[in-house]
């Protein structure tokens, strides 16, 4: 896939000089190694820093919702322009599901899709091909991703380093757009959800024993909770004293209370977007649970978050047939 | 200051030897090293560039019970600190900022908790040969073999450790383990001195901090604030993984009839660090709290106790999701000014 | 695990069907282990699966979840909701690592004296055999 | 408002039903070093007058905010006690109950077990109602009207008692007539009266009574709202006859082409009916209805050159584009009277009743009985040759009830009786028939019923004891194999007629209305009382009251007691004008609501709308309950991911506290 950046900016320059939008986030080079930062347009000049590439990892949609909603001075007016976003795939699924969940209106978002061929596991790049100080670039290459630093063109095999989220990705286009840059990618072999079904597989204690050493190191940063284009209460009931659902204190009872009820909210409602375990401090592979129910809603209910905006939601729903053999 | 060397081989003898005390070192979870107690009979490895989680859990752990009590007249228990602790192979820059926070610990009054565990800890760091892509330790007054904070340094020379005592704690910790110890030659503090100046040099990111403590305050209303912490997602990160950062929060937790009395670290990057009951924030964004992160570390701290309360361990800006650099900040502050 | 081990049971029941039918059960006199402690809400639908999580965080070894037949909520729909959620939940907590054997749901209709006895002792012997709840209990204060 | 909680702990005795397997004392004295418990006491009887009067005086005296009565099931005196406490000014809803009766002391022997299990239960109603919230009881204004569904005598009489009391009553019934089973119905046990005789006037009164609009040959759609204010959605379904001009003079059912082809629901199948037709002679109301199944017109688009009916009808009544028609209105209460099935008699292959035409059930012998059945009244049968009077006939009862092979556990109440007042119309018309009736026992209950008993034993009818295996034809005969157990004899009795005394079932369709009005059915599968003894006439929704058969099977009498009974319990929202709104309804924290709306798609009641609020200038949409409609069931409030809406009294931060207190004394 080619990735036009000079069609990327003017698209994108010419949105953000639109006077219904307050800003345009999209992505921008970082300021070291293999980081990509988020990048916030509010004119057409901005958007020349803009880039679209297999480190674009973030998923944008967590900004439609994060931003404080800060009191209106006396006669004033909100300010209620839109915001435009450049989404891949699984960012356009968020932005399907908070239209479901009516985290946001479809007329407050102005959306440009940017089909996906995949990104790369920033990690797994850094182990293999060691990060340093300078900015580097990476690019589509077929099947092959391109890094390019210091002058110099690497060719790495996408297999190598293609992100676990994208080996398992139904939807590298944009399920919502309102602009489409590029053309369509064609989906590609799903790979098994290896790291979920060893865990399936071991026994109930294995089971325990894994996760045991996981959530011991989570250092409640909420991280996972921040980014999640999802999680977006005011007033997280994880935060919350009364009535106290999980203790603030970090110790492996309420770290698992916390990730336990972090992915049970996210029942029927995760994307699969991959953010809370590509920015855990603690490693902590996330994503595993995330999957895990995802699945089953897929299996066992027959339904998918983030694709369709009239979608009933998943926990505010049933259907009489649902799965009850485990009920006495 | 006495320097003793000690053979690699006979690391685990000298963990050995520490029996009975505490003894916290790196431990590796996958790619994640962090700081935790070290099962006995097992010897650290020490050949990591720096944990993900700083130290600074032994002397200000994440959660500290300060009392249990029980509710309706029962009775109210106060633990008592007693183990010895040393803490193994910690950097120079983490045993540093153990100096910068013990300033605060220690200011007006001491605060029990901190002063009796730095006293009942030895604090043994093992100097940088290969220092991290974001470190700027020389540019905010520390280096890859500071001593500032350590009761001990070693230094990794190839074949052998150096062992350097720094305060009386490190000099008992040679004595205790002389057997195992050789006197060091001027030769091996030299190889060292060479080893720290390549380790300086290979430090590539720098920061100019110059005006920059007293120019901070005047930038309170700088639109650099919205620019930094527009990507920012308000998360404990930074702060959490800062060996600097040192906010806590005092809370009652229940269990059952039974209730103790615990503080835990806090981060000035959540919302409701700066809540009120009333509802009313203020520092309601996260442009406020950015501010607020950086000016505490560059200009408050400074102000108070004349030191900047960042070691340039590079962590946040490693770890930031979003990749908010403290150094480009800094960068954009100067700029500002 | 320990053969003389009691374990303490928690169980949510809906008013209507599953507490009405408990009452019956004593009402005919029929016994059953008393391990087993009844939190009355209203529908089987107002349990927050998170009550699950929480009540083996603060104690409980086995978890139950009691609601009418489906099609006799007395509120209609609430035990179609209790079961997809409580369902989902399930699954993550056998995901996580919890035994199965320590939560269990189980539709009892106020004229099942009888089958609640049935469940109170199935719920009861599972939590017996997985033993005492040890994983992410709460446990700081230790006195 | 934030008054320290002060709580007073009672704990029942209720005499030795609990202090047998609960040791009282250590309770109270447990329960006394709770945080807050103030005071903790035991007393024999804590609901009598003397229990209630020391709970007021300790809150009196001592000052109590918060009480606990451990004692039976809050389903059972959860009122009585909030009364109580209210009397002493207390805020009914800071009461909690830790039932220790049903759930501890009748259901455990061991006396430690069941002690330290209420002391659970104490300390986990002690950490919840420390919490719990002062709510309001609030009222609003019953609509003085009911509905009432089956116009049968059940429904006929509520209807009628409603009515007369000065009530609006919309009553529907599903067929063409009023008048259901009873009309069917020969003579009525055990006073022999003429079942039409006594009926038909009540059919004629229930449809001409001012204050009844009756709604024939229609059903219940949907009722929506709550008790006091229901929303109800009629189907009047289209009779293809201008109900005004239909004279019901009957020459359409003469005239139609298929005339007499079509088996008549009145007459059990046995008489005929034509594709337009009146049920039965005496049927109100007295207008035709054409079966759009049958009629040649509806079903196949044409019936000869013009159809018939239309042809002859002189009223010009016949109107073939007619189409189903809704009324809405709005009642305060609702009767379901909705009645019963016979058994099905095909569900006992081995009583052959679809392969002998001779063996018949109990209903299609009230239509051969009857002097306005198919046979004029006579007891006919075919034997193969010829139409012949029966010589031997014989009966047999609790087909289909007391049956577990056939599902049926219950007794039906009325076979023993009307299976004696059939052999008694046998005996009246076939004087030299040998008549047997097979059974398993006879209970004769009611009043009158040992009586008629004896005196049909009397008129030389056999009582054989012994349930028939089986029935099989031998040549013309029938043959009914049967152990008397009585002698312990096997037997082979050839008959040429069975009536087979079928039982009472739930109705096959009643799953319409239980869905329509929330209902639950019993073990036997007939519609759920609110309680078996104390609530005979409700149910467990509010405002919704049974009659007759759709409780459980039950004859005449009873069904016009339940129904005077019903009626008047209808009759209290309609009288009062008000009723009074649950006051432990769900509420939304808009401060933390984050507008997703799933409370608004999870509320059967549609109790939550989303509304804009103004949150500092910035417009924003939250939920918002509406106290009238929301039933407190709290299913939004387990899917709210922010925990914004909270039932009261049932709130998270009101349970996980009980559930701490459970988990921590383990």
């Amino acid at each position: 896939m080619k990735m036009d950046l000079e069609q990327l900016r003017k698209t994108a320059a010419e949105v953000a000089a639109r006077e219904e939008v307050k800003y345009l986030v999209g992505w921008k080079q970082g300021t070291y190694g293999y980081r990509v930062a988020p990048a916030f347009v509010e004119d057409a000049a901005g958007a020349a820093e803009l880039i679209f590439s297999p480190l674009c990892t973030a998923n944008l949609a967590t900004y439609l919702t994060l931003a404080e909603q800060l009191p209106v001075p006396r006669g004033g007016e909100p300010d209620d322009r839109k915001v435009a976003l450049m989404v891949k795939g699984c960012d356009s699924r968020a932005v399907t599901q908070l239209l479901v969940e009516k985290g946001i209106e479809r007329d407050e978002v102005v959306v440009i899709g940017c089909p996906c061929p995949g990104v790369v596991d920033a990690a797994l790049l850094a182990e293999k091909y060691p990060e340093t100080e300078e900015p580097a670039e990476m690019k589509w290459d077929g099947e092959n991703f391109l890094l390019i630093r210091g002058g110099e063109e690497t060719k790495i095999a996408r297999n190598e380093i293609l992100a676990e989220k994208c080996r398992l990705c139904r939807y590298p286009n944009p399920v919502v757009s309102d602009i489409m840059l590029g053309e369509e990618v064609e989906t590609w072999d799903l790979a098994e959800d290896e790291g979920v079904q060893e865990l399936e597989n071991r026994d109930v204690d294995g089971r325990a024993e894994y996760w045991a050493e996981q959530f011991d190191k989570c250092v409640r940063c909420y991280s996972c909770r921040n980014v999640c284009p999802l999680c977006y209460c005011q007033d997280c009931i994880l935060d919350r004293l009364n009535p106290t659902w999980v203790n603030r204190s970090v110790n492996f009872s309420e770290n698992t209370a916390f990730n336990i009820a972090r992915a049970f909210h996210l029942a029927g409602r995760c994307i699969e977007c991959g953010e809370c375990e590509r920015v855990c401090p603690a490693n902590i592979p996330l994503g595993k649970l995330n999957r895990k129910l995802a699945r089953e809603v897929r299996d066992k209910y027959d339904f998918e978050p983030g694709v369709d905006p009239d979608a009933e939601p998943f926990q505010a729903s049933f259907k009489p047939d649902d799965p009850e053999d485990f009920i006495l | 200051m006495s320097a003793m060397l000690l053979k690699k081989e006979k690391w685990p003898e000298f963990v050995e030897k520490l029996a009975g005390k505490n003894i916290w070192a790196p431990q590796a979870e996958g790619d994640a090293m962090r700081f935790a107690p070290v099962a006995e009979g097992e010897a650290p490895a020490l050949d990591y560039n720096n944990t993900r989680v700083p130290p600074k859990g032994a002397l200000f752990p994440q959660t500290e019970t300060m009392f249990k009590f029980q509710p309706e007249g029962a009775q109210v228990d106060e633990p008592q600190l007693e183990q010895e602790t040393v803490v193994l192979g910690l950097r120079p820059c983490d045993a540093r900022a153990m100096a910068i926070v013990e300033k605060l610990f220690k200011w007006d009054i001491d605060d029990p908790y901190y002063t009796r565990r730095r006293e009942l800890t030895t604090l043994v760091g093992l100097a940088c040969n290969e220092p991290g892509m974001n470190c700027f330790c020389p540019s905010v007054g520390g280096g890859p073999a500071s001593t500032e904070g350590l009761d001990l340094l070693m230094a990794d020379l190839g074949e052998n450790y150096l062992l350097e005592a720094v305060t009386k704690k490190g000099e008992a910790l040679l004595t205790e383990t002389k057997d195992l110890l050789d006197e060091a030659g001027v030769d091996a503090v030299k190889e060292k001195e060479k080893l720290v100046g390549e380790a300086e040099q290979k430090i590539k990111r720098t920061v100019d901090t110059e005006g920059v403590p007293e120019g901070l305050p005047g930038l309170w209303e700088d639109p650099l604030w919205q620019k930094v912490s527009a990507s920012c997602l308000g998360c404990g990160t930074c702060t959490y993984l800062c060996p600097t950062c040192h906010c806590f929060d005092i809370q009652d937790e229940t269990e059952g009839l039974a209730a103790r009395r615990c503080r835990m670290w806090d981060s000035c990057m959540f919302d409701e660090y700066t809540m009120h009951t009333s509802g009313h924030n203020p520092r309601p964004t996260r442009r406020e709290r950015t501010r607020n992160r950086i000016s505490h570390k560059y200009s408050y701290y400074v102000d108070k106790f004349d030191v900047i309360a960042c070691v340039g361990c590079g962590r946040c800006t490693n770890l930031c999701p979003v990749n908010i650099d403290i150094i480009e900040t800094i960068r954009q502050v100067k700029e500002a000014l | 695990m320990s053969a003389n081990f009691e374990p303490n049971v928690v169980a949510f029941l809906c008013n209507w069907c599953s507490y009405a039918g408990a009452d019956l059960a004593g009402t005919s006199r029929v016994n059953y282990p008393s391990n087993i402690q009844i939190i009355r809400v209203m529908c089987s639908g107002r349990v927050n699966p998170l009550y699950v999580m929480n009540a083996l965080q603060q104690g409980a070894d086995g978890v139950l979840v009691s609601g009418c037949h489906p099609g006799d909520c007395h509120y209609m729909e609430g035990n179609f909701y209790a079961r997809r959620r409580l369902g989902m939940l399930k699954d993550l907590m056998e995901f996580v690592g919890v035994d199965p054997k320590r939560f269990h749901m189980s539709w009892v209709s106020a004229s099942e004296g009888h089958k609640w006895k049935e469940v109170v002792e199935k719920t009861v012997e599972d939590a017996k055999e997985a033993g005492p709840f040890e994983g992410f209990r709460r446990r700081q204060i230790d006195w | 408002m934030t008054e320290k909680p002060k709580v007073g702990v009672y704990i029942c005795h209720c005499g030795i039903n609990i202090s047998s397997t609960v040791d009282v004392d250590a309770v109270a004295e447990f329960a006394q070093k709770l945080p807050n418990v103030k005071v903790a006491r035991t007393y024999s009887y804590m609901c009598s007058d003397p229990g209630q009067v020391l709970i007021k005086k300790d809150i009196e005296e001592q000052g109590l905010n918060r009480i606990v009565v451990a004692s039976c099931s809050p389903r059972m005196h959860e009122p009585t006690f909030r009364k109580a406490i209210s009397e002493a000014g207390v805020n009914p809803y800071f009461l909690e109950m830790a039932n220790i009766r049903e759930q501890c002391s009748w259901v455990h022997e061991d006396i430690e077990e069941g002690t330290a299990k209420a002391e659970k239960l104490v300390s986990a109603s002690v950490a919840k109602v420390r919490l719990l919230e002062a709510l309001e009881t609030k009222e609003v204004d019953a609509e003085p009207a009911a509905l009432v569904i089956g116009a049968g005598i059940a429904g006929i009489q509520s209807a009628l008692d409603i009515a007369d009391a000065g009530f609006k009553v919309y009553l529907v019934e599903k067929t063409p007539s009023v008048g259901g089973r009873m009309a069917q119905l020969d003579k009525t046990f055990p006073t022999l009266d003429c079942s039409a005789c006594i009926l038909t006037p009540k059919m004629v009164d229930a449809a001409s009574h001012p204050n009844i609009e009756l709604l024939s040959y229609s059903e219940v759609e949907e009722i929506k709202g709550f008790v006091g204010n229901f929303d109800v959605r009629v189907r009047k379904k289209a009779r293809y006859v201008d109900f005004d001009k239909c004279t019901g003079c009957g020459d359409c059912a003469t005239e139609c082409r298929v005339k007499d082809r079509f088996p008549s629901e009145f007459d059990q199948g046995m008489g005929k009916r034509s594709a337009i037709y009146l049920p039965f002679p005496q049927a109100v109301p007295a207008k035709y209805t054409i079966d759009p199944e049958n009629c040649l017109y509806l079903s196949r688009g044409k019936c000869g050159k013009s159809p018939k009916c239309q042809d002859v009808c002189g009223a010009g009544a016949i109107s073939f584009d007619q189409e189903d028609e809704f009324v809405e209105f709005k009642v305060g209460a609702v009767i379901v009277a909705t009645g019963f099935d016979p058994f099905d008699a095909s569900r006992k292959p081995e009583y052959g009743y679809d392969d002998y035409p001779n063996v018949i059930t109990g209903m299609e012998m009230e239509r051969l009985v009857s002097a306005s059945g198919p046979t004029g009244g006579k007891v006919k049968i075919f034997n193969g040759e010829e139409e012949i009077e029966p010589k031997e006939v014989a009966l047999i009862k609790c087909v289909g009830s007391r049956d577990t092979s056939v599902g049926n556990e219950y007794c039906s109440r009325v076979c023993c009786m009307y299976v004696a007042k059939q052999a008694h119309l046998i005996r009246d018309k076939l004087p030299d028939a040998n008549i047997r009736i097979y059974y398993m026992d006879v209970r004769a209950f009611g009043k009158g019923f040992e009586e008629f008993y004896d005196r049909v034993r009397r008129e030389n009818v056999r009582y054989i004891r012994g349930n028939p295996s089986e029935i099989f034809k031998r040549g013309n005969k029938l043959v009914v194999k049967v152990e008397d157990t009585l002698t312990s004899t096997p037997l082979e009795d050839e008959v040429d007629m069975v009536v087979l005394g079928v039982g009472l079932e739930p109705r096959a369709d009643m799953r319409g209305v239980m869905d329509l009005l929330r209902l639950s059915q019993s073990p036997d599968g007939f519609f759920l009382e609110a309680h078996p003894k104390l609530r005979p006439v409700d149910t467990a929704t509010d405002g919704v009251f049974l009659a007759g058969c759709a409780q459980g099977p039950k004859d005449i009498p009873d069904t016009v007691a339940q129904a005077k009974g019903a009626a008047a319990s209808a009759m209290i929202p309609l009288a009062r004008g008000k009723v009074t709104i649950n006051a432990q309804v769900a509420t939304v924290n808009e401060a933390t609501c984050r507008g997703c709306s799933f409370c608004v798609s999870i509320c059967p009641y549609t109790a939550i709308e989303m509304v804009t609020v103004n949150r500092f200038g910035n417009e924003v949409e939250v939920a918002r309950v509406n106290e009238a409609l929301c039933k407190g069931c709290g299913s939004c409030s387990a899917a709210c991911l922010s925990d914004s809406i909270q039932p009261k009294s049932f709130r998270d931060s009101q349970i996980l506290p009980q559930i701490a207190a459970l988990g921590v004394l383990k």
